[in-house]
């Protein structure tokens, strides 16, 4: 069983060889798209020529068997070319019109998701969790599929006034699109890590320890040749845990979950926004995080009954204000939602006009 | 499915209708060459659903010969009661720019990892990498020379160039001003020393995304971004505009208000744009594709810095130079990156993004030293406090 | 006019028809008892305007018996080419709230400064006080117990409360939704101790405004800026507004459209307002004031922290307190007011001011200091990113 | 000559002796305004009665012989009763309405600047400058002479789209409303503070003066017992020269002013607003200041010929954009105008929809 010879540095390969002969032809040359249903579009070339895009809905996590079948039903309707959009969503790229509704009736039929194109809910980004990263302070897949599963109508059906975008991060790392989503969950940590000095002395560089805390929490312990840290300036970020392993930062009783709202990336209309706070706290509970999903149909229900005709879910709440956001939706504000590190001065009032 | 583990938490997983990540590292198990890995990522995961805690160690430094990254090495710290998963490193594949594939080519991407791994992927990481979940030490090197034989190369990790990514652009979007995938592919492979051998001060990001739109989230998630635009004026298809309006849209209320700089008017059934005050947003044209398209003049808008909230908060990218032409071969674009990684490289600290050198610096020595000139584009607004810097040259003037 | 001096560049601008200061100061050595102050004055400022320097010595520390503050020292640095301005030091005049006066009481300022001083004087100063411009150290004293014993005070100076300053309010605005010179007054009475006593970290500033207007700048340049708002509806007279519809307001254009909630409709020469909506900016308001008037159910807005750029740049005051209710004697007010200057006094550095301290310290401790919870009205947007801090008391709930 | 008592902690006389008899009889119970004429406006309370009010611009610096004369005025026509604004204007208030023209026709006669209310420039606030404090980095009454010489018609006659705000101030100490103004003077050095070491050792306190710069550019020299200053990190600020009056900043080469523009204060329509760097830098140029006077005009024309009718500077320039700012009043974009002190966050362009 010899191996074949390795190469190095060649990149990826080509997209081209990827590219459905439609799509080569026509490509850079495109004129309108029309969405023919939540899961179904139609891109017109200048040409004429027509692609037809099927999307569905993927946990991401993906075992080899599921790609196979995936495979086996872009060959069967769609000469096998297919593609995976930037939300992990899956596309076949239909090249022929007539096979569209036999694909997407046998994707219904085989309990496929159909849907999220257009202004509904669409695939959530999310990271790693308890799944594969030590950093995983919640988990996230879990997150996504009970959240996915309420708003499943949301991405099938349903309209929105405009495309919501979910994500979840399982810490403040932030791996997935969490800080410039519509709704996302981010995992926090509430408590100041544990030190446990003789790993720490062993195994940590102490002046890469104590400059790797934005508060400047840590100071060196000569003592003990390991480090302190000040309860009083920590904000649990963990990034001494990422320098320094026996900082332990994990805490199962009071870990738990964030959920930020309001961002935004495109430039339509308005600037690319970041999230905000909306409720700093849910304990984990796993496995369906049920308060977690409540609050999050809760504030998108809020939205699709308040909100304007392509108004983002940042757009929205900026055109009402935040007072407004706070009491149509009933959640509590509290001193966590006050921001006291770096945009401080860009978000305290500073104004005398107001709502109540 | 073997069953070796109750999971009763994770089973509530598989009930509703969104597809079940559980359900699918149950099937993993079937047809990797390695079951136990599946079965014992599945057991660790229900402990850790029962218990609320992680059991994974911090990353040791694993990888294939000659390359510094694109494997994240993972350990089980309960190697004991899940041997399965002692080792469970994951593989970054440089994805296709676009993530477009052929059954063919993800068949035989499958067929290696079940050979080689837990037959559990990600499709996609959240950077753009075929990711390939579960493997052991040992498996690299062979896995190695199976894929990059087969013409697959390993994505970025550590601090080095990540791999690049871009949306569908050209290949299926009428308003890509750019050729998203074509520079996303010309700039991975012109940086790939970068990308597999990491000598950075820290990771480095480049997406791309043919309009502002910006269907892979450039200006937020990485540290070079590229954005599609145009000079010129927007295209309109007067008869076209009639059918919306006919077919029932409100143009005044959806379109015409909704302008950000209201240099749109709507009368007697035409749409008329100042397009000097324009600032190519995308809205109007997002809405009323048949009617309304990009100029003709395209390039693109380099931004620069964007990143997750660690260590000082979250960053957008920033404006650098408003507008570059992009042709083939992309030399200017390819130029201007150099210089700004190279300034980058010269004066970060470890662990320090380029956003937040420049924070730290200032715009002014950036600028300077890529060779930019200052521009009203750059900026929200001017400064408002009265505390600024001058350096010799301006003196001369 | 002595004419001690050559002044051709000064008297450059005397020409013009805006009043001239430089003849102010010329006019001024003819009613002092000293008029080689303000001929020296001159002299210098002359020079200062061909050699583009200034001539002034850093402050002494000077005052009257029992106070520390209320007197700026001054010294020239050029006393012997100009001694009749070796001193030179201003004196603050604490003004009457509004700064009302009668003809008979400006009269007695100047007899008495014209025997002290050298008859120059800024009507007002930026804190809002009567700056007596220019006098000597042995003259403080005979000029205290002159002014004192007519019922005139110094206003503050130095590390201290400084002189409170407000807006003219009821006493002819129609807007006024708190006595905005009744409150001036009786927190200058109240802090009199704080004012004349500098013991503060630096110094604190208080101003008064009767709504959103703001005309006295209290949300730029007050530590504590009181600014007066409604709770209920705006009343509408509609008979006046057909009257301005018919004087020819476009009042879609210039009321509705312009107001920033989008709260406001008019049709068929009505303006109808959604009041849970509205921001109480005042716009609608000071554009139609015979038609519109603020509510009934009147009160402050308390906000706190704004200031010059120095150190840090500049603060605008933030929103603490969104409505506090304003009726003599203020208890409410009062008792805020000096929580929040406990707070201050207890944590700060010297030289920080409140703005800076919270800056530093977070919003938390200062709520919770002076006994406020949050509210969403404090913040513009909640916090973005994902650092917050928990207190042990939030882990009880 | 026998002093009278000398009394402590009166405070100030009572406003309410100075009221007009119809101020206090309708105190807190006015019903609205006119404004008669850009000097002259009326307050109609709701029992009927009238106050009005004739608004004359002053140079604040005032010598007793000129109060002595407004004072004249005041019992010539109105009882005597007179205040000052907060932009320091003075107001004869007239409760009887015969004696408002004569009062307008006397005040015209003798030259007095009749004007000031209603949307137009108001006087111009400002601070002492060369005139009398030690810090001042250019005069501040001879450039507000020249500007409202200049702009005088906008005081007394012409409108504009709505209120303009003035002010000039003599250095960053901003003793006026400069950091929230529609256009404003600010004075600023452009030279590292040269250090006096033997002065500096001999009068100051080294911890507060190394801890007075924001930019940390200090650092105790102890060779010298004084100081060093990073030329790298100065900005100019010079707070280390009000700490410790022997680190010498001021540079008559040099030093000169900036112009900033779209503050506001009010909170009507939008937030109240930071003043913004339109021009980083005009030399000293007494004593009329005559390219500043240029530059200021020009941007006062540019909003008349823009702005829609009720926004302000600042309103106006974030409705069209900085981009277009800069190019219809043709002022040059420096590296100056990119901030990279407190607010670089908020103030980087993070958006990729903005004017060429
Ligand atoms: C397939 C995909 C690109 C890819 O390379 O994979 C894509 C494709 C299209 N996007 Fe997108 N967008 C895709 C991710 C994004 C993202 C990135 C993200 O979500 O992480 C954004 C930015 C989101 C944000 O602002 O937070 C994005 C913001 C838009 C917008 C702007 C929406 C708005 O008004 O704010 C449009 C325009 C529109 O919908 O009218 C748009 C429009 C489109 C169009 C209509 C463009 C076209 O003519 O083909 C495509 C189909 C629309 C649809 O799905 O409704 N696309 N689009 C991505 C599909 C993700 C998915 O599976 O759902
Ligand atoms: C696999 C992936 C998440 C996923 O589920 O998709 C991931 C996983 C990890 N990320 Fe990430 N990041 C991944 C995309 C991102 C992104 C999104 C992106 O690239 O668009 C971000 C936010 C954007 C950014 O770069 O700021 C991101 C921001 C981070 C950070 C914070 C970096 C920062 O400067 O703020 C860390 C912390 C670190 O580097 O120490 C981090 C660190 C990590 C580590 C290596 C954990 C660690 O501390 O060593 C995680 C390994 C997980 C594991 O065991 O598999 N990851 N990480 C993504 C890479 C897959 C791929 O190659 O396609
Ligand atoms: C006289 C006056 C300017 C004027 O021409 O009207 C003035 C004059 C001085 N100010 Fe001021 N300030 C005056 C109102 C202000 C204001 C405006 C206000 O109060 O509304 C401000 C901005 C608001 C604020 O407080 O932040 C102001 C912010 C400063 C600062 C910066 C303080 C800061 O925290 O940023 C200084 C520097 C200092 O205190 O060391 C300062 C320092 C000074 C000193 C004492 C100079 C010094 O460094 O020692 C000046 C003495 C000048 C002199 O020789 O006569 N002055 N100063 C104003 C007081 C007159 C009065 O009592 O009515
Ligand atoms: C007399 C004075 C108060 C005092 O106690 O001295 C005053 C008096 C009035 N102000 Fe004011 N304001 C006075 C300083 C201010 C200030 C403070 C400042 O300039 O430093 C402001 C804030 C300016 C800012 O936002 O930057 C101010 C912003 C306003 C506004 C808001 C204008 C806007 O639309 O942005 C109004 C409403 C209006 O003009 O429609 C207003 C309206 C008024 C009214 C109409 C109120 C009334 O019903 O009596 C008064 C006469 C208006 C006029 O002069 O045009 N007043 N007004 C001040 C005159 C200063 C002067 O001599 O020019
Ligand atoms: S967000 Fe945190 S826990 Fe999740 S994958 Fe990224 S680093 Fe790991
Ligand atoms: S968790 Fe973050 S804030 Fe706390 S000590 Fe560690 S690095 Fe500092
Ligand atoms: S970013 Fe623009 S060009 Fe690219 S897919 Fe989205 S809409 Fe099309
Ligand atoms: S692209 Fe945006 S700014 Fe330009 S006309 Fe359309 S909506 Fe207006
Ligand atoms: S702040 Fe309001 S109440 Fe006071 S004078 Fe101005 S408009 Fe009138
Ligand atoms: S006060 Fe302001 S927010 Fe309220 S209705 Fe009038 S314009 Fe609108
Ligand atoms: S601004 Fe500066 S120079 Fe002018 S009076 Fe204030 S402290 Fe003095
Ligand atoms: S002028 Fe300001 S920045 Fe420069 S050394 Fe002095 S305090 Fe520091």
């Amino acid at each position: 069983m010899s191996l074949p010879e390795r190469k190095t540095d060649i990149g990826p390969p080509h997209y081209e060889q990827f590219l459905p002969p439609v799509i080569k032809n026509n490509y850079g040359k495109w004129k309108y798209h029309e969405v023919l249903s939540p899961g179904t579009m139609v891109h017109v070339a200048e040409s004429g020529d027509e692609i037809y895009t099927v999307r569905v809905g993927s946990p991401r996590l993906l075992s080899t068997s599921s790609i196979r079948e995936i495979c086996d039903l872009a060959e069967k309707y769609c000469d096998g070319y297919l593609r995976f959009t930037t939300r992990n969503n899956i596309e076949f790229l239909v090249s022929d019109k007539s096979k569209v509704d036999p694909l997407v009736a046998e994707l219904k039929e085989k309990k496929y998701s159909v849907g999220g194109i257009g202004p509904r809910v669409s695939n959530i980004i999310h990271t790693q969790g308890w799944v594969h990263c030590h950093s995983a302070c919640t988990d996230a897949s879990g997150i996504v599929k009970a959240i996915m599963d309420e708003l499943y109508e949301y991405f099938t059906e349903k309209t929105l006034p405009n495309k919501v975008r979910i994500a979840v991060a399982c810490c403040v790392n932030m791996c997935g699109a969490v800080h410039c989503s519509d709704i996302a969950v981010v995992a926090v940590h509430r408590k100041v890590p544990v030190v446990d000095d003789e790993n720490v002395a062993k195994m940590c560089e102490i002046p890469t320890t104590v400059a790797s805390c934005p508060t400047s929490a840590i100071r060196p312990n000569p003592k003990t040749k390991s480090i302190t840290i000040n309860e009083e300036k920590c904000m649990y970020c963990g990034n001494c845990f990422t320098v320094c392993p026996p900082i332990q930062i994990h805490n199962p009783e009071e870990d738990g979950v964030a959920i930020v709202v309001g961002g935004k990336i495109g430039s339509l209309r308005t600037s690319p926004k970041f999230s905000k706070l909306a409720i700093p706290f849910f304990y984990n509970d796993p496995p369906r995080w049920p308060k977690v999903v409540d609050a999050i149909k809760n504030i998108l229900n809020v939205y699709a009954a308040n909100a304007r005709k392509h108004e983002r879910v940042g757009e929205w709440v900026e055109r009402v204000g935040w007072e407004e956001f706070f009491k149509l939706t009933g959640i509590e504000f509290t001193f966590q939602h006050i921001d006291d590190f770096t945009f401080m001065r860009d978000t305290l009032r500073t104004s005398a006009a107001f709502k109540f | 499915m073997s069953g070796k583990y109750k999971t009763p938490l994770l089973d509530e997983l598989e009930k509703g209708p969104w597809p079940s990540f559980v359900t699918e590292i149950k099937k993993a198990a079937q047809s990797s060459s390695m079951p136990q890995m599946a079965d014992d990522e599945l057991g660790q995961l229900e402990k850790s659903y029962s218990t609320r805690l992680g059991y994974w160690k911090h990353g040791g430094i694993v990888g294939v010969l000659g390359y510094g990254g694109g494997v994240i090495g993972r350990y089980s710290s309960l190697p004991d009661e899940f041997p399965g998963i002692a080792h469970f490193h994951t593989v970054r594949l440089n994805q296709p720019s676009g993530f477009f594939y052929t059954a063919e080519a993800l068949r035989m991407v499958c067929d290696i990892w079940d050979k080689y791994g837990s037959g559990l992927t990600n499709l996609h990481g959240s950077t753009g990498d075929l990711v390939l979940l579960g493997t052991t030490t040992e498996n690299l090197e062979p896995l190695f020379a199976e894929y990059s034989s087969r013409g697959w190369d390993l994505g970025g990790s550590g601090s080095a160039m990540r791999t690049p990514s871009c949306c569908v652009g050209m290949a299926r979007c009428e308003w890509a001003n750019i050729d998203a995938m074509d520079i996303c592919n010309t700039m991975t492979q012109h940086f790939q020393d970068e990308l597999h051998r990491p000598a950075f001060p820290y990771k480095f990001k480049i997406k791309v995304s043919g309009c502002a739109c910006d269907c892979v989230a450039a200006i937020a998630r990485a540290d070079l971004s590229i954005i599609g635009t145009w000079k010129d004026n927007i295209q309109i298809d007067q008869a076209e505009v009639k059918k919306y309006a006919d077919a029932g849209m409100d143009i005044q209320a959806e379109i015409v208000d909704m302008c950000p700089t209201s240099c749109m008017s709507y009368d007697n059934g035409e749409i008329k744009i100042n397009d000097a005050q324009c600032a190519r947003c995308m809205h109007c044209i997002s809405k009323m594709t048949k009617a309304l398209k990009p100029g003709k003049e395209k390039g693109a808008t380099i931004l620069v810095g964007s990143k997750a909230p660690i260590v000082v908060g979250s960053l957008l990218s920033w404006v650098i130079v408003p507008f570059i032409e992009c042709k083939p071969p992309y030399d200017e674009l390819k130029d201007l990156t150099e210089k700004i990684i190279e300034w980058w490289d010269d004066n970060a600290k470890p662990r320090e993004r380029i956003g937040e050198l420049i924070e730290a610096k200032g715009m002014r020595p950036f600028l300077e030293a890529i060779g930019v000139p200052p521009q009203p584009q750059q900026v929200k607004e001017p400064r408002k406090d009265p505390f600024f810097f001058w350096a010799e040259s301006d003196f001369k003037k």
